[in-house]
């Protein structure tokens, strides 16, 4: 079985800073990965380039089978991406952005698939309202919509309990369930320790620009995750 | 890398002694024009300045098309060095345009198209400075420079043709009539000495174009060196 | 008709998108249009005062100060329009979607264009009627077209590039004003001569001109707009 | 010289820190500066364009053209010192602070005043070499100031409003413009009569407008700017 | 013993939204009090309501012994504010951001201060750095360092956690753990309700616009803090 992400010693640098140095991740179809690390360790940037908004200095990133940043425009067809902020326009009611994201995606039956996806995030009732006037759960409910509206394969979640409420986060819970559940991808991640581990069936730690472990729920072995991230931080500092 | 190569020590005495030759031929050399008297020998420096100066600017563009080609810092380093030191240049040429038009034209400046053009081309390379000073992340601040200085580029043209297409008092000399206030003919000392200064101010160019990429790849590694220490 | 092949087709469905959007929130707000309108309005306002035109002076300023308000409140709106797509990210989820760059740009292009279009079809009526001229002139909004057309072509670019940086409140006019004027001159010139009835082999030039910068912007925009989004 | 109470003493070293810290910023940085004097410049090429000012008419709008220069360059730098404070947060971090708010006020306003001072005094000299008027005249820099004191304090105000709205990259202009126009005015007639030579007593009505509009706008800043940054 | 933070029936209006209907609350001096609620339910307000940033529509509100609005610069001298925003300027030092604040407070003997205290949030190293260079984490850092500056008695932290990782959080944990066993007030609120549970003394949920019920954690009673959360605002519903 081929990866759905695959990333051979990637490089990425700002100018003169490296962030990534030479990154190696792999990711199986149906697979739910948390990516945890330090400030600044460089998770956004990686799933920035991984949903191709960022290019790659160095090395090979392969997702859903396409290569990037030459085959973006297939990848990005494949891809559900949930960032810090909502990527919606406030001036805008939740139905038409749902309607605009709809068309630049080429979806058929969009207006069936509009109704759908508002009744999974729990907005039916405030479709006509503006984005604007939303608090920022509901915003973030929507974008979590706006992300599965073409129903990607692969969904790249930065931090998306962020100033989330416990409904609003068991909302997401929920979805990132019936994702995993219907065999998505999904690559997610967060500072918070607990819920991923609730979550996630893998857990990568991103550190110095490397995957620095990576270890599948199944063979924590008891060992709990706050106490293997540190101990693979401290190892890597040893190490440097 | 600290120390200059002997081929750039060569070229900055070079710079001097030419400097030094074009300044003996414009005054000595070069005859004095008939009606304009004296001023008319800034001419010399004026015109070199003028084409040194966007001869650096297209030199820019085509260092941005590089860039945005090839994404290799070095074509930025390029870039920035050409529109800084052209920058330079040519407000040179405005400077002596303007010494010299006051006795001519009577007035130090004048909205004719030529002169026009020239300001603001060098509004654009100014804007450009700004544009560059807004930006924190290096590869956009290279990214956003070389867009930039790719549209710059396309007033070059538009600038040295001004006086060519439109009706101007600004003179045109060089394959052109006589047309323009102040305009005259030049005599083969004049052609030479003209000439002579165009390829003086181009030698003076290059050497300094030289250092301001040194000084750009050391300010690299400095940074290089402050990244590696503070990790 | 042929029919068009499927990449062509996405390609205008994602431009309608993009434009559509951006005329819905605005049809829906108006604050845009609204913004504008006052801002031409008030440039017009204060260029009465500084100039205290009279009529005399003012038939041969009339498409002067047209087009520095046209071009002072279309910095006005590319910039909100910018704004917008910055505001919540929205740039970013605009270039997640699987279209091509340039169907964004042109959807982009396109609605700052009809604004402009809008904008001044509601100033000019409005300026003939303070100052007393007659401004209905089919071949006057002929030029208004092209001029608005380059205008935007690269204003829209330098607004996408202007929005991305840290000084982004105050970098747009700087930016697009001394890369656009080769526009604004042929559009200046060329309405004046149309107002004031010159020969029409007078005005072709700068029609052509006109002509030549949209052809040119529009491409080079095109060719980098990609640069200027990605990272 | 009595020794103030500490009421009053803590005011003004309120007022001093906060126009240091942004004197401070922008004399490493100088980015608001250039950006209002590149700004400017281009303002002023605009006009040119727009009038083809030829000599006889300049004369008679020198101090209009200038004023709207001055205009349109402030609004720029009070845009761009308000966004500041925006930026992350800052606004609420001086809030937070135990002084007065007009001390805040009063701060920014002085800092505004002295980018605009600064910028106005070096687009005198180039304007006069550019149209070849003379502007050094004591009486003129005096109406400047006044003028740009009555400017800066309302502007102060307003930018401080308009950068809470979420409408922020347009709305300072529309604000401010028909609110400072008397002051303009005002201006614009007494550095015009200045110019001309008009006889002193023609003069000074405008130059009482203006200090009554500088009192005016003062203390209506100093009452009402509490409202304005409170929620 | 007079409360350090007494609110009486406080109202505050957006416009026709209500926001907060009649709150009351009080604090003692020396408590480290949590205040927990869903999105939207007006913590924030609330917070900048006793940071006198923003007016109350009606009620009381006396902060460290005075009246608000009518004594907000008294108020404001012994308040440290923590938000989610640094209020930094990133165009200014370090050392010349704290400089400046400590200015406009007036505090004596500055210098020595402010190298007091850029030791204390482990940035003494970069002090002469623009803020805008900073990472995430060194900015809020830096903001803890330029609310504790005047030590202030009374410190108000809206969700200082977001966003920080395990490392920063430590940090901010002990600077609490010194505020708190200095007798300091403190008024957080959070969304993370374990780690909140670890800190405060007393817990507060905010819902509808008024505290629904307020604990403090010695009765708790073996009920978790989640639990208690949950209960309350089912609670707040049966009774709406
Ligand atoms: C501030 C005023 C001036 C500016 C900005 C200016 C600008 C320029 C520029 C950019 C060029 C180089 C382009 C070219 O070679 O076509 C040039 C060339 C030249 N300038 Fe000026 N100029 C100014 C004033 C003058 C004056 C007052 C005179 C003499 C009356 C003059 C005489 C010439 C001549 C003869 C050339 C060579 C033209 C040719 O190529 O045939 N310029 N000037
Ligand atoms: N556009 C950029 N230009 C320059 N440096 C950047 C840019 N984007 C990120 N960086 C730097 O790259 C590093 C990694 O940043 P990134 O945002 O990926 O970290 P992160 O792991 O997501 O951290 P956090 O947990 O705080 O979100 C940081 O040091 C940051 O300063
Ligand atoms: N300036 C304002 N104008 C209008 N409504 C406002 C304003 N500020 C807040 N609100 C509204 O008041 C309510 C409470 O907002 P607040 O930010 O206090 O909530 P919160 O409890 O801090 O939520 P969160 O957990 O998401 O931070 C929200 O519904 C919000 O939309
Ligand atoms: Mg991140
Ligand atoms: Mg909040």
């Amino acid at each position: 079985m081929t990866p759905m992400i695959a990333v051979r010693k990637l490089v990425k640098r700002f100018g003169l800073k490296t962030v990534l140095r030479g990154l190696d991740f792999e990711v199986q179809a149906g697979e739910f990965v948390a990516l945890v690390g330090p400030n600044g360790a460089g998770k956004t940037t990686f799933l920035r380039i991984l949903a191709s908004l960022s290019r790659p200095t160095m090395g090979k990133v392969r997702v859903a089978g396409y290569e990037l940043p030459a085959q973006a425009a297939a990848v990005r067809r494949r891809l559900g991406v949930v960032s810090h902020q909502p990527l919606l326009y406030g001036d805008l009611t939740a139905e038409e952005n749902l309607r605009f994201y709809g068309r630049m995606y080429g979806i058929p039956a969009l207006d069936a698939r509009i109704d759908e996806v508002l009744e999974l995030v729990g907005l039916a009732a405030r479709r006509r309202d503006l984005v604007r006037t939303f608090s920022r759960g509901m915003q973030q409910r929507l974008a979590i919509g706006r992300a599965v509206l073409h129903d990607p394969e692969v969904m790249l979640f930065d931090e998306p309990y962020t100033g989330l409420d416990q409904d609003a986060a068991a909302m997401l819970d929920e979805v990132l369930h019936t994702v995993a559940a219907r065999g998505r991808t999904v690559v997610m991640t967060s500072h918070d320790l607990a819920r991923v581990e609730a979550l996630a069936t893998r857990f990568a730690v991103l550190s110095h620009g490397v995957i620095a472990a990576s270890v599948r729920r199944d063979n924590l072995a008891g060992e709990n995750l706050l106490d293997f991230y540190r101990r693979t931080l401290q190892e890597g500092q040893a190490s440097a | 890398m600290t120390e200059q190569p002997v081929a750039l020590k060569v070229l900055n005495g070079l710079s001097a002694l030419l400097v030094a030759a074009a300044l003996w031929m414009v005054v000595f050399y070069a005859p004095l024009e008939a009606v304009m008297g004296l001023v008319q020998k800034v001419f010399y420096f004026h015109v070199a300045n003028a084409w040194v100066g966007m001869l650096g600017f297209i030199a820019a563009a085509f260092a941005g098309i590089a860039y945005l080609a090839t994404k290799d810092v070095k074509w930025d380093i390029v870039g920035v060095a050409a529109v800084e030191i052209s920058l330079v240049f040519f407000f040179i040429a405005i400077a002596t345009g303007s010494i010299w038009a006051y006795p001519v034209w009577n007035t130090w400046w004048t909205w004719d198209p030529r002169l026009t053009t020239a300001a603001v081309l060098e509004m654009i390379y100014l804007a450009y400075l700004l544009l560059r000073q807004g930006i924190e992340d290096p590869d956009r601040r290279a990214r956003f420079g070389a867009v930039y200085t790719l549209l710059g580029g396309l007033s070059v043209p538009l600038t040295f043709m001004s006086i060519r297409l439109f009706r101007t008092i600004h003179p045109v000399v060089v394959g052109g009539g006589n047309g323009g206030e102040g305009g005259f003919s030049m005599t083969p000392a004049m052609l030479n000495t003209m000439f002579f200064s165009i390829f003086v101010f181009s030698v003076v160019f290059i050497t300094l174009f030289w250092h301001r990429v040194r000084l750009g790849r050391l300010a690299q590694r400095v940074e290089e060196l402050k990244l590696k220490a503070m990790d | 008709m042929k029919k068009w092949s499927r990449p062509v087709k996405d390609f205008l469905r994602a431009t309608r998108a993009v434009a559509w959007k951006d005329l819905a929130a605005e049809l829906r707000s108006r604050e845009l249009l609204s913004a504008m309108l006052v801002f031409a309005l008030l440039v017009i306002l204060i260029f009465n005062f500084a100039l205290e035109l009279d009529v005399k002076t003012r038939r041969s300023v009339t498409s002067g100060v047209l087009w520095a308000t046209f071009i002072f409140a279309g910095t006005l709106g590319l910039n909100r329009s910018m704004a917008v797509e910055k505001d919540r990210g929205c740039l970013d989820g605009l270039l997640l979607a699987p279209v091509d760059r340039a169907a964004i740009y042109f959807g982009k292009a396109i609605s700052n264009l009809v604004f402009m279009l809008i904008v001044e079809m509601i100033v000019l009526p409005i300026y003939s009627v303070l100052y007393n001229v007659s401004l209905f002139e089919p071949r006057l909004l002929g030029v208004i077209l092209l001029g608005s057309v380059g205008y935007t072509a690269v204003g829209t670019l330098l607004a996408a590039m202007s929005v991305q940086t840290r000084t982004r409140d105050v970098l747009l006019p700087i930016l697009l004003f001394p890369v656009v004027i080769p526009v604004a001159i042929a559009a200046v010139k060329a309405s004046g001569g149309i107002l004031q009835a010159w020969p029409m082999e007078d005005i072709m030039p700068w029609i052509n001109l006109l002509l030549v910068y949209d052809v040119i912007f529009i491409s080079v925009a095109f060719m980098v707009f990609d640069y200027v989004v990605e990272e």
